[in-house]
């Protein structure tokens, strides 16, 4: 469904991502694990449209998207999460709903000549906003500024707001940063709710744990450079990804602290 | 040849305009217009005295008052609102601008004032001794400011609350105490450069409002609070406008100055700072 | 003493409900859209010269300008929103994708350069001597001691008509937009929204009403030099809707009429001749003490940026 | 869409009613005069022209005050109303509509070249004399006078730009001149005039060199102006642009005459560039014979403020402004702008007895004589555009001890 070749991304004398290939099958959950710097979100930002790759290409569905905007490519049914879910601060739940759905490029001068403040198409989108919201658990939230949700609703309202475009593959900039446990089985059964609905996923994710645990097949980055791939368990004994991503990620941790 | 030299004697003198104006928006984060009204109050403060005294001591205390002054304002107008973001301190600064403004006009009233000040000839084509002192204040400025924030303790502090001032407030930094050094240090040569415009022109109300519009566009020119960005950019805009005279029609040179703006910004986004710092970070 | 109060107040009026279009187009582009356009004075100047140069007879002599079709006022003011809009289209293609402080600074500059050029280009608009005398609307019509009125009642019909077109814009999937590329603009690009184009297209509706606004400054002030158009109506303008309530569009009206009615207001505090002139600048030190008051007390503006409810819709509509 | 509906009526409504008001306010004003007479000032007390500010209110105040001590005008006391117009065209029609409106002046003394081009209409319909007290632009050459209600007691820049013109060419013999002016109007329009001038009289302007306000240095202009080479350098701007440059001229050491406008004429500048200034020249409109009325004038005026008035910061032509309204009011007897329109000639123009003040002035009306007002600023005679121009021409010098002083006086009947 979704396939990177040889992506490279130089930053000046840096190779922040160095010749990555990965493949994520339809109505999979695909994971991608590495230590911080290890180029997984500027793979992802790639893909994604949101910077230019040195070189690689990027397919999706047997198309060649490597290098169109954003905006373009989100269009095609690819929908992006952010590290930080911000959401649209100072809009509601119920707009930062609409923003996402489809009718976005109504014309200026329909919109001047109308006068009702809700249209017939847009009455649609609301009722299928209400029915998402409610889905996710935030059916009360509609009228809620979103800079006042915790950040919980936050992480929830980040994959409500797509499903308003009918998107087929999701690319989830650590899903579980941030959440409680609680939070985070519930996290866990949606995804994999939505999975078994037929959507795909791509996680980026530090969560070792749950990333196995929702994964169907994991990459590992290191320094730029994919250095293994396969099932969970393979995954999880594999020393190399041991050595070089948790030993990492220990020595990180007492540097940060 | 002279050009160039009228050029540097410009930069110069938008440079020391400058430099405060970038510490404060560096540490701060915000576009503080009433930057230019504290050239203007260090200026009549300086005239006031002036009275009294000679240039120089007049001077000093007027630099060291209107640094006083900038951190009294500081802490009644801009600390209790600064969790409200940008744009409510920049307006906020525009209607402390104002009431600078107005005070210094009601006390002092209209008419253009000058220093008690001996005249002076030209020591090479383009600069008297005045404008020699103004080339060298903006470079021991630039200089003293570059020493002091990246090697004095406390420089470093406010460096490190201008990158991030919640982690520094972590690490133990006393961030009013940082603030206060940098309003001081901003304000005082703000008050300095206005001194020096006293001195080469007139005093007269509009002189602030005049000048911030220049500083504000050198700064963005710079990159945003870098201050080589902004030395840079002085030059660029001071020479731009002195060469650009010679053949360009002369009423042209504010135009001059914008016009290089507009095209450097649009080939360079984030200012000429990008041109030396790649990863387009602030330095300094 | 009433009635002369009520002639000065419609006069003022008159300024503030121009003030007040500007900052509909000001509040589309800034407000709504988080354009931080400091040259929006660029689109009044245009549309004030081009309404002038098309509706004014030939240059006489001593004058030297171009065009002077003579053509009827209403020409004139939609042309004045066409040449808003054009500005704003050539300014906002290369500079759109400037940052905020850069994108300031630009704009700014190039409604410096606009100024400079009017003001200096003789052949173009008689340069700094400008063009006196020019007609207003429905004048032949009313006896001068009325007209004051007609005209306040003419521009506040054009305020309420540009209210709600920037209005409907504003609660339209395509102003829910341009909130969202304000509030976000990678997730709003994750929403398939393409910036640029939205940008422009708010940039150039706000020129057109900017345009539009320059025709009725010709109006109020019948006499049109580049000296009108310093950058002091776009931070004026800014302060309006800052006040007001950034996009909040009934804020950018009350804004306009506030900041404008405490500045002319302000007149009435008289300590007699002798006093005026260091009076006139303790003004400025009040405006600047309320314009700080009004921040601290309401950062939001007087009317803070509507919730924009769906729950009850149906009622509401 | 109905609350809409409804916003709208309330407007509409409330307009209706404020128009109402005013449309009665209209029967009422004509008669209403109250206790006192009141003239309105409009100057820029902020913005570009804000350094005039204070000393032409003063100047108005000091005639004000003189008027009132004389018993005021038919009975009643004059109150003052200054109005700050910022400057501008703006500023300058709130300040009219506040004056007119609230004030209920019946004359606007006092407003600049922009400002008072804004009020062309204004004056007329609403019938209310407007007389510029400092204003150049050679634009009101011939749109003002009796019935249009634009009048100014400051020369028109067309006048003193043939007076300079001949001073130059005929009395100094100079044939090259580079011509520095500030882009602004009333600078533009005085170096404008010149040109055309002095161009008449067969003169060469070797360069025009036209200057951005507010500049820290001007040493670009000055050397593009040096390199003309001409014999004289002709220098039109305001007060912060002139002290610059000045500075800047003495700096290089460049020894060419400088004759300066009559805006620079004043103590201000040469006490700001103190040595700079010596030998700068500048043109004043002087009487013919030898008057007193600006040694009155000088007199009266430092004895209020405690300094003495100069040409350059049209204090004369102020004072004169106030003094020819209040004897146009008093020749009409009828407190309304448009009595005062039809006798500001008369008052002030020949025939009629000379008159050096107002207490003179009223005595010989109530003598029934007609009145000639000879002012401060000169004989303060209109011509049919409301024009006053002078009968002789005085060069002023900054000496060396850094005074102005009067180095030739010239007739300029002739010019």
């Amino acid at each position: 469904m979704l396939e990177v070749q040889n992506a490279k991304k130089y930053f000046g004398g840096v190779k922040a991502v160095d010749n990555v290939s990965i493949q994520v099958k339809k109505s999979s959950i695909t994971g991608l694990i590495g230590a911080n710097g290890a180029g997984k979100t500027t793979l992802f930002n790639m893909i994604s449209g949101f910077i230019p790759l040195t070189a690689g290409t990027v397919i999706y569905e047997g198309e060649d998207i490597t290098n169109q905007p954003a905006y373009k490519i989100s269009t095609k049914g690819i929908v992006r999460t952010f590290q930080t879910p911000l959401g649209f601060p100072r809009m509601t739940v119920m707009e930062n709903m609409l923003v996402f759905a489809k009718n976005r490029n109504a014309g200026i001068f329909t919109a001047i000549k109308t006068s009702k403040k809700v249209t017939p198409l847009e009455e649609e989108y609301i009722e299928r906003a209400r029915k998402i919201l409610k889905d996710v658990g935030l059916g009360n939230k509609e009228d809620a500024w979103v800079s006042d949700l915790s950040a919980g609703e936050l992480k929830i309202l980040e994959f409500a707001r797509p499903l308003m475009a009918d998107p087929h593959i999701f690319l989830l900039d650590e899903p579980a940063a941030g959440i409680n446990p609680a939070n985070l089985n519930s996290l866990v059964t949606l995804i994999k709710d939505l999975r078994n609905k037929g959507y795909t996923f791509l996680i980026v994710d530090h969560n070792l744990k749950f990333i196995m645990n929702i994964c169907d097949y994991i990459y590992v980055m290191a320094d730029g450079k994919l250095i293994f791939e396969g099932l969970p368990d393979e995954v999880a004994n594999a020393d190399c990804v041991i050595e070089s991503y948790i030993g990492k990620k220990k020595t990180e941790d007492t540097v940060s602290n | 040849m002279e050009s160039i030299v009228y050029g540097i004697v410009t930069a110069s003198i938008i440079l020391l305009g400058s430099v405060g104006f970038s510490m404060t928006l560096n540490a701060e984060n915000f576009i503080n217009i009433a930057h230019g009204q504290m050239l203007l109050l260090c200026a009549y403060i300086t005239l006031f005295l002036n009275a009294y005294m000679s240039i120089v001591p007049a001077a000093i205390i007027g630099i060291l008052v209107t640094g006083v002054f900038g951190v009294l304002f500081y802490k009644v107008f801009y600390r209790p609102i600064k969790k409200r973001g940008a744009m409510v301190l920049l307006f906020t600064s525009v209607g402390l601008a104002y009431v600078i403004n107005g005070v210094v006009g009601t006390i002092f009233g209209t008419t253009t004032f000058a220093y008690k000040i001996p005249n002076v000839k030209e020591i090479i084509p383009g600069m008297t001794p005045y404008q020699l002192l103004i080339i060298i204040a903006a470079i021991c400025s630039t200089l003293f400011l570059h020493y002091f924030l990246t090697k004095t303790k406390i420089g470093k502090a406010i460096r490190a609350v201008s990158e991030n001032s919640d982690l520094a407030k972590t690490r133990g930094i006393d961030t009013k105490r940082t603030s206060n050094y940098v309003w001081f240090i901003a304000s005082s040569l703000a008050g300095l450069s206005g001194v020096f415009l006293g001195v080469i022109g007139s005093i007269h109300l509009e002189m602030g409002w005049n000048q911030i519009l220049i500083i504000l566009a050198a700064t963005v020119l710079g990159g945003l609070g870098s201050i080589y960005g902004v030395m840079a950019a002085s030059v660029v805009i001071g020479l731009s406008m002195e060469l650009g005279v010679l053949m360009i029609p002369s009423y042209y040179r504010l135009a001059i100055a914008f016009a290089i703006i507009i095209i450097v910004l649009l080939i360079k986004p984030d200012g000429l700072q990008s041109l030396w710092n790649k990863s387009g970070k602030r330095v300094a | 003493m009433l009635t002369g109060t009520a002639l000065f107040l419609s006069s003022i009026l008159t300024l503030a409900a121009i003030y007040a279009v500007i900052a509909l187009a000001l509040n589309l582009e800034a407000g709504v859209d988080g354009l931080w356009d400091l040259g929006v004075v660029s689109f009044v100047a245009v549309g004030a010269y081009t309404y002038t140069m098309l509706t004014v007879s030939p240059a006489s002599a001593g004058q030297s300008y171009i065009m002077g079709f003579g053509l009827p006022m209403w020409v004139g003011v939609l042309a004045a929103g066409i040449a808003g809009s054009i500005v704003a289209f050539l300014i906002g293609k290369p500079t759109l994708k400037l940052k905020n402080e850069y994108f300031l600074i630009t704009t700014f500059a190039f409604a410096e350069v606009i100024r400079q050029i009017l003001t200096n280009e003789r052949w173009l608009s008689n340069g700094v001597a400008g063009v006196y005398n020019l007609a207003q609307p429905f004048k032949t019509y009313f006896t001068p001691s009325v007209y004051p009125y007609i005209l306040l009642l003419l521009l506040v019909i054009i305020v309420f008509i540009v209210y709600v077109v920037v209005h409907r814009l504003t609660y339209s999937t395509f102003g829910r937009s341009l909130k969202a590329l304000r509030e976000n603009e990678p997730l709003a690009l994750t929403a398939g929204i393409r910036p640029d184009r939205f940008h422009i297209r708010a940039f150039v509706i706000a020129g057109f009403f900017a345009g539009t606004a320059g025709a009725f400054y010709v109006w109020y002030s019948t006499v049109i030099t580049p000296s009108l158009f310093t950058s002091d109506i776009t931070f004026f303008v800014w302060m309006a809707i800052v006040i007001g309530g950034l996009a909040n569009n009934k804020g950018a009206i009350v804004g306009s009429v506030i900041f404008v009615l405490a500045g002319e207001s302000l007149r009435f505090l008289d300590l007699g001749s002798g006093f005026a002139v260091r009076m006139a600048s303790m003004k400025i030190a009040i405006l600047g003490l309320i314009l700080i008051a009004i921040l601290k007390w309401r950062p939001q503006g007087i009317l803070p940026e509507k919730k924009v409810k769906f729950s009850n819709s149906s009622k509401n509509s | 869409m109905n609350k809409w509906l409804k916003l709208t009526g309330i407007l509409i409504l409330a307009l209706a009613l404020v128009i109402s008001l005013g449309g009665c306010g209209t029967t009422t004003e004509e008669t209403a005069g109250g206790d006192t007479i009141n003239f309105g000032y409009s100057s820029g007390f902020t913005g570009d022209m804000a350094p005039w500010a204070e000393p032409v209110v003063n100047a108005a105040n000091a005639a004000i005050d003189e008027i009132n001590a004389a018993g005021g005008i038919l009975g009643k006391q004059v109150v003052l109303y200054a109005e700050d117009n910022k400057s501008g065209v703006e500023g300058s029609v709130q300040a009219a509509t506040k004056l007119l409106s609230v004030n209920k002046c019946t004359v606007i003394l006092g407003p600049e070249s922009d400002p008072i081009m804004a009020l062309q209409s204004f004056a007329k319909e609403n019938k209310i004399p407007v007389i510029g007290t400092q204003c150049g632009t050679s634009a009101l050459d011939a749109i003002g006078g009796t019935g249009n209600y634009l009048w100014r007691t400051s020369p028109s820049d067309s006048f003193i730009g043939i007076c300079e013109a001949n001073v130059v060419k005929n009395t100094m013999g100079i044939d090259k001149v580079c011509i520095m002016y500030e882009n602004t109007e009333g600078s533009t329009s005085a170096a404008e005039s010149f040109t055309h001038n002095f161009e008449a009289l067969g003169g060469t302007i070797v360069n025009t060199i036209v200057m951005s306000s507010n500049q820290s240095s001007y040493s670009s202009e000055i050397k593009k102006a040096v390199d003309s080479a001409p014999q004289l350098l002709y220098i039109s701007t305001g007060q912060v642009v002139a002290n610059t440059l000045l500075k800047e001229i003495y700096q290089k050491s460049i020894e060419i005459p400088l004759l300066g406008t009559t805006e620079l004429q004043n103590d201000e500048l040469v006490a700001a560039v103190q040595q700079a200034a010596v030998g700068l020249m500048s043109v004043r409109v002087v009487e013919n014979e030898d008057s007193t009325g600006w040694d009155r004038f000088v007199e009266l005026y430092t004895d209020k403020f405690g300094v003495a008035p100069m040409a350059g910061y049209y204090q004369s032509n102020s004072y004169d402004a106030t003094i020819i309204a209040a004897l146009a009011l008093a020749a009409a007897g009828e407190n309304t702008g448009e009595a005062i329109e039809n006798k500001l000639s008369e008052v002030a123009n020949p025939p009629g007895v000379k008159v050096g003040s107002y207490a003179d002035g009223i005595a010989e009306l109530a003598a029934g004589n007609d009145i000639d007002y000879e002012g401060a600023s000169g004989p303060c005679d209109f011509n049919e555009f409301g024009n006053v121009n002078g009968p002789a021409v005085a060069v002023m010098e900054v000496s060396s001890d850094l005074k102005w002083v009067q180095t030739q006086k010239i007739d300029a009947t002739g010019f």
